[in-house]
């Protein structure tokens, strides 16, 4: 009896705090929006029962279950004596930042020097700040965090047990969600999406290309707001791709970026993308004047075989060529449109488009809900992301309809700017309600094809700013 | 080495770094998408110049070949006529469907079968179209 | 024609031993018994064929091909001088233990150092250990062994060449073992297990729940027993939940545990499954009366879907609550399910139960069979091992009927305890046993329905009890 | 740091800690599938009080309702009548067949069809009567 | 302005060599042979775009695109100290090669020493390599390479930069490349080959196996005219594998032998299959007299299903036992054709020859072709490895037609010698050449079913070649 | 240690190590494939034994099933009868298609259905017909 009472005690029973109960109910809730609601349940109800996953309480010391049980990469290490040691190169003070060398490392394995993830924060709520340098465990069996003196915030870096850098300890999650914090997952669903687009809209109407990319101003609208509110460059780097209305685009930047806002931004990308029904039409009946709503637009022309094939070649070359730290996503998006255009590799195809993209969907979805926790969520920079990323789909929005005004005062043929609010992505609910805030005005107005030009114009648009970020701030 | 990360590293990153990178950023996606443009417009000069070439080719075929396969006319014939009355009406109400809002038919392209795809079509509209927040629970 | 013979010399015909014939005669027997007795052949085709793949004999020393050749983990090495070394912290004696600083893994590099894997074990059958410490390298082209002088054992570590610790020449099947030895595997077919099951009949009457919880009492019967035969903890745990009657609990049970009975283990799992006809009816009848067994239920009463829905998340907090370790079972079992009844996940949850459980069940077969080696299958382990699974079967069973005619005492509706032997799990085998031996006595009674909630309950029960013994001896 | 780690570091294992092992599994097994059963039932009631109101709120609506689709009727009508005389002899086969015993059948109940599934049912049939020891060899 | 054209510098248009401009062209080319061309494209076109996304030039120094940017592995690093180092062994001259103790490894990190691969190679074309001993960088943000004054030929090996070896700085392509470079892909796709395979024809009749046998020959004489030319002993190998008309088994092998050819290989093996009804003809009409031609064969007996499913074991058992180092391609390939014939495993086999050989072949495929640079593909090499390579498949075609001329001598019943040049494999488009190539003299011959007996026999007689090239070169 | 290394790691690798590795490999390759064919000859007259020792047995079966299954037989008996002409004249159709030449029926066998896998056969064909350089560009 009381070996069950100490069992419980070690279970999730006992190491349950506020924290986890709140993220529990958030997951719950993200699988409630998905089923009940419609809210993008391809992706929702994977990340869902992934921030359950992820947030079951329990004894860190005891089991490895968590994305964060298992190796961290070398170049985020930091090394503290905790004790002083003789090196080498001299004695060490405690408590001072110590070289990577492989005399400091083996030290780690006895014991006398902590090592801690220099990227890796805990909030650290109670009274042991103030007694001075040095490492605190969490009574309740928590991850313990190193203390310093300079460091006055109330985060601190999170100790690395010797056992964690032990590949063969790491946890099943830890080695799904490799396949995003090495990125790879996000790739392999752009092939699928490539296998599944039908380019052909936008190929009938090659200029309709620029509201793609004018529909990406939200992108950099939110990071100027994102910086002003206080958030460093590359974490509003991150949020700002929210902006993009593009799932696969913003994990991948955010991984690269700030890692720690990757639940965040994921949930937020995935949400609004479920809202443009109610974002978007305010702001499309705001700028522009019911005439303007009411101009119809010729019908696309066909395409023919040759240009479906070649574009794919094309729009890689030019596209990879500027924004070379996109590669990967343009890559892999071009090459499964390559592989449906081409019609010898039907097989291929088919695969991309059905089995394989759910199988990564069903990883990617999993490993980023568990990437989650109370200490990297519940904070006021998640409120401010929220807050940030309907900011950026909105002012995608207005970027693309004001563009669309722009171009119809200098194009022969008229366009009808509305359907500059589909360059957001969001393929394709944005063409849809391009298409319904047009019939509300003139229900014989039929933009639906027309706006897919910009629709998935949208989605390389925000391939290629997602580049511009990574390349200024991706450190290698 | 790069001389933009400097950019990143400077210290004081404030938002003026912010509306610097959204020019620049702004700048690059559209030449990269205008480049994508101006590219799609020769390419399209250029297969309707082969269309054209390729046509005259295959008028030529086509006049023997007609001799030959007069039995097989009148099927195509019935394709050129253009749609009938029901099909439109099909049309309309499975476009209505889709939309969610009345629709008159205005134009029925007949589109080539190979390009169609509607296997595919449909598994990306599941993939696409799973964020309906007006979607029914059932 | 010199060269030829050399070469077939250091081929598999001058390689092969009598240990390795017999396991080739093995795998072909169990692929006989998988075709033509149809044991279970999704699992036990491939397995048998692994037994072939992993006995093929051939030169250690010359190519990379078994599940073996591949870096194994800083943990399990221990480093011993060859001769008298001069390290920085004084001299070291021949054939004493070294500490594993850099230092002295340089010195493996260069020879002076010799390298044994503590938890990889070759029986020695020659004269060589009476000739003091030392490495005994098998003249066949075997591994070599170290054999130190206070270990008395017919068992001695294996000998680490310096090259098997880079992962550039570890071979195939060791790459594709990473999924079992890592852990992920078993988790990804409880993905497609948790999305091929319908639970509506355990929804439909909860309280038959506990007799999937009665009948694991299999797993710690044959757990204690085999304590008694001299295995240790961690062994016993690996054979008890033999009687899960589970395969992949059991694969990733014993993969934790003790990794080198893992082929007997999943033998015996996957044979027993398909032997439950054989084993489950003598013992329902002996521990029923004529009475019990005609004892008609009401039929299941229908399932609402919201509670379909509602369970998954429900029974993944519960148990992931008490049961941590079992947490990447539990939690794709669930997620499976979730995305099979929320209805709004239809092309996942088809990917799930199809292609991906194929390729992984594929994967994992094969590579769980390659596992088994003669030295360490060819064992009277191995024989006590089908002997505690026939038991821990045989105790499951006896205790999920007993629990049953407990219930059928309390309980307001009757219940005939034959449907406590399909608590054991073995989907739906034993929930068909359960109705045959009742349409024995009495052609109209109809249990199959009834029975099948206890069977699905049974998978829970084994996770959570899986977890239960990995929390316990699980080392991180 | 865990206290039950003890019991597996100690020095001599017995089947005394076994015991004790089965005692503290079987109980946690145990606590575990009640709490399921607990929540199940809960569950239940609640969503049993949700279907009678829910009821209610159809049942308005479906007065409504009736009087526009009264030309739907028949063939909701018969389904609601109960299977007939064939369907039950031909269900009554099936399940034959598949159990491998004769049966009588005692009810039929319609599953909502969003429920049923067959497809999948298939496939798991397919995974888990694998292990059939009679199949005869082919 | 001034950041835009700062940013196009540092993207491709500003990295852009005419070496990468002519690799670009070149996937292009592939590309367009297999889609309008129909050369093998559901492999030319991955391959193709391959070419493409490995190719687009950027800068090495800030991004991580390529399947180079990752951790090389530890056996082909060279460390070289920069200036005159003290070690705890002495004092270390500049340029003189330095034991990889950890203390050098150290040094790295500090920069006083430089390490390289010793493996991969830059042609250097510049007047750099007359100044001495010392690290050149390409002005263009290139590779840096290390000149030593001893090697006087034109290729440097690459400085690997430390965060090079780091491998959360590893590309996607890196990663995808792994299933190559470990070896993982070809099985698996030899896994759904034999999935997709009938062995019917060749156990309708055994003896036509040797046919098989016989139509390797290209395979060495491809060889031995490589090595004539001045390839090494491993190029040579991977050279002549391409006569072995068989993907997979090219890949797998070049990738242990030779990894700097892999693009070229592959490319060839590929493209000449594809071309078989090009090449084979001529030397079939040469080397049979039209009575040959003309000679009808018995047509195949029926094959009992018990024969089926005990091939794939034998088959396995006794070339795995003569040929170890094959195991893996040998294993998987029988192991699918025991699932496809078994009967029992229907569920595996339908996955392994659709949608998991499709995923393989979409990875390995883009991953091939991403491997092709403009450093080893615009060589000397690459056109000689084309030319060895079209004498390597009319070379086997030789051997098949010559045996079954010998065989035709000494068999009862007439065996014509054309179905001889099936046994090149590249199933079964020889099998149809032979087909075609027998119906020009008798328009009533059909010998399509008995040429794919042999057909089938090359693929398991190419593999068995590939195992006694990877027993003698493949270093461990 | 395994001595044939000794030929790779020689110094002056040239053209007579290629030749040496030439009778080498072919050897083995033959070896190989001889035992195979051995193997197969054993087995097929294994099998070819037990069929006759079933071919027995059945006999006995089926003069009991005949008496019992004698409105089953005309179906049976067509098929036994060999194939239709119609059928011939399909069959010679299809296979001139898929050779691309013109071919005479010789034979027709009936292929035991479990052993025909018309879906992986197709499947197969997708994947190894991907090479025909004689396919037209659509
Ligand atoms: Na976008
Ligand atoms: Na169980
Ligand atoms: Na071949």
């Amino acid at each position: 009896m009381e070996s069950l009472l100490q069992f419980l005690n070690s279970s999730g029973f006992g190491q349950a705090t506020w924290g986890s109960m709140i993220m529990l109910c958030i997951g719950m809730l993200f699988i409630w929006l998905a089923i009940k609601k419609g809210f993008e349940p391809l992706l929702l109800v994977p990340i869902g029962f992934g921030i359950l996953l992820g947030n079951i309480p329990y004894s860190f010391k005891d089991v490895s279950l968590s994305v964060y049980d298992g190796p961290a990469p070398e170049h985020v290490l930091d090394y503290y004596a905790k004790e002083p040691v003789q090196l080498s190169t001299g004695l060490a003070e405690p408590w001072t930042k110590l070289d990577p060398t492989p005399e400091v490392r083996d030290m780690v394995r006895r014991g006398t020097v902590v090592m801690v993830n220099r990227e890796q924060f805990l909030g650290y709520h109670g009274d042991a700040a103030t007694s001075g340098p040095g490492v605190y465990e969490n009574p309740r069996g928590g991850r313990a965090v190193l203390i310093l003196l300079e460091n006055d915030e109330n985060k601190y870096p999170v100790v690395i047990p010797h056992e964690q850098q032990n590949l063969w300890n790491a946890s099943v999650m830890w080695m799904i969600f490799r396949g995003i914090e090495w990125g790879v997952f996000p790739p392999l669903i752009f092939l699928g999406i490539g296998a599944l687009t039908d380019f052909g809209p936008l190929l009938a109407s090659p200029r309709l290309i620029l509201l793609g990319a004018a529909a990406q101003l939200g992108i950099f609208g939110a990071l100027c707001l994102a910086l002003l509110l206080g958030f460093d460059m590359r974490e509003a780097s991150s949020i700002g791709i929210i902006g993009g209305a593009d799932g696969p685009t913003a994990i991948f930047t955010c991984t690269k970026l700030a890692p720690h806002l990757l639940g965040a931004v994921a949930l937020a990308a995935y949400s609004y993308m479920a809202m443009v029904p109610l974002i978007q039409p305010p702001i499309m009946r705001l700028l522009t004047t019911r005439e303007e709503r009411l101009i119809r637009m010729k019908p696309p022309k066909d395409v023919s075989r040759t240009l479906r094939v070649l574009f794919p070649v094309l729009g890689f070359l030019l596209t990879a060529f500027i924004a070379n730290s996109a590669l990967p996503l343009l890559g892999f998006l071009f090459f499964g449109n390559l592989l449906r255009e081409c019609l010898v590799t039907e097989r291929l195809s088919r695969t991309a488009q059905t089995t394989f993209i759910d199988i990564v969907t069903i990883l990617l979805g999993v490993s980023v809900g568990a990437k989650t926790q109370a200490s990297n969520f519940l904070t006021p920079e998640t409120l401010g992301i929220f807050v940030l990323g309907v900011f950026a789909f909105g002012l995608s929005t207005a970027g693309g309809v004001l563009f669309g005004k722009l171009m119809n005062k200098f194009s022969k043929d008229p366009i009808n700017p509305l359907i500059g609010a589909a360059g957001v992505s969001a393929v394709p609910m944005s063409a849809r309600v391009v298409q319904r805030v047009a019939q509300e005005e003139d229900p014989q107005n039929f933009l639906l094809m027309q706006a897919m030009g910009p629709n998935v114009a949208g989605v390389i648009g925000s391939a290629v700013a997602a580049g511009v970020l990574l390349s200024q701030f991706a450190a290698k | 080495m790069n001389p933009l990360k400097l950019l990143a590293q400077a210290p004081g990153n404030t938002v003026w770094d912010g509306v610097m990178l959204t020019v620049l950023g702004m700048g690059i996606v559209f030449t990269a998408l205008s480049l994508i443009w101006f590219g799609l417009e020769i390419l399209g000069r250029l297969t309707r110049i082969e269309k054209k070439v390729d046509a005259v080719a295959k008028g030529a075929k086509a006049a023997v070949q007609k001799a030959e396969t007069a039995a097989a006319a009148p099927a195509a014939a019935a394709e050129a006529d253009g749609p009938s009355p029901e099909l439109i009406a099909v049309i309309i109400a499975a476009a209505t469907a889709a939309v969610g809002a009345p629709i008159r038919l205005r134009k029925v392209t007949y589109v080539n079968p190979t390009t169609a795809h509607a296997w595919s079509d449909s598994g990306r509209r599941a993939i696409h179209t799973s964020h309906r927040p007006q979607r029914e629970p059932r």
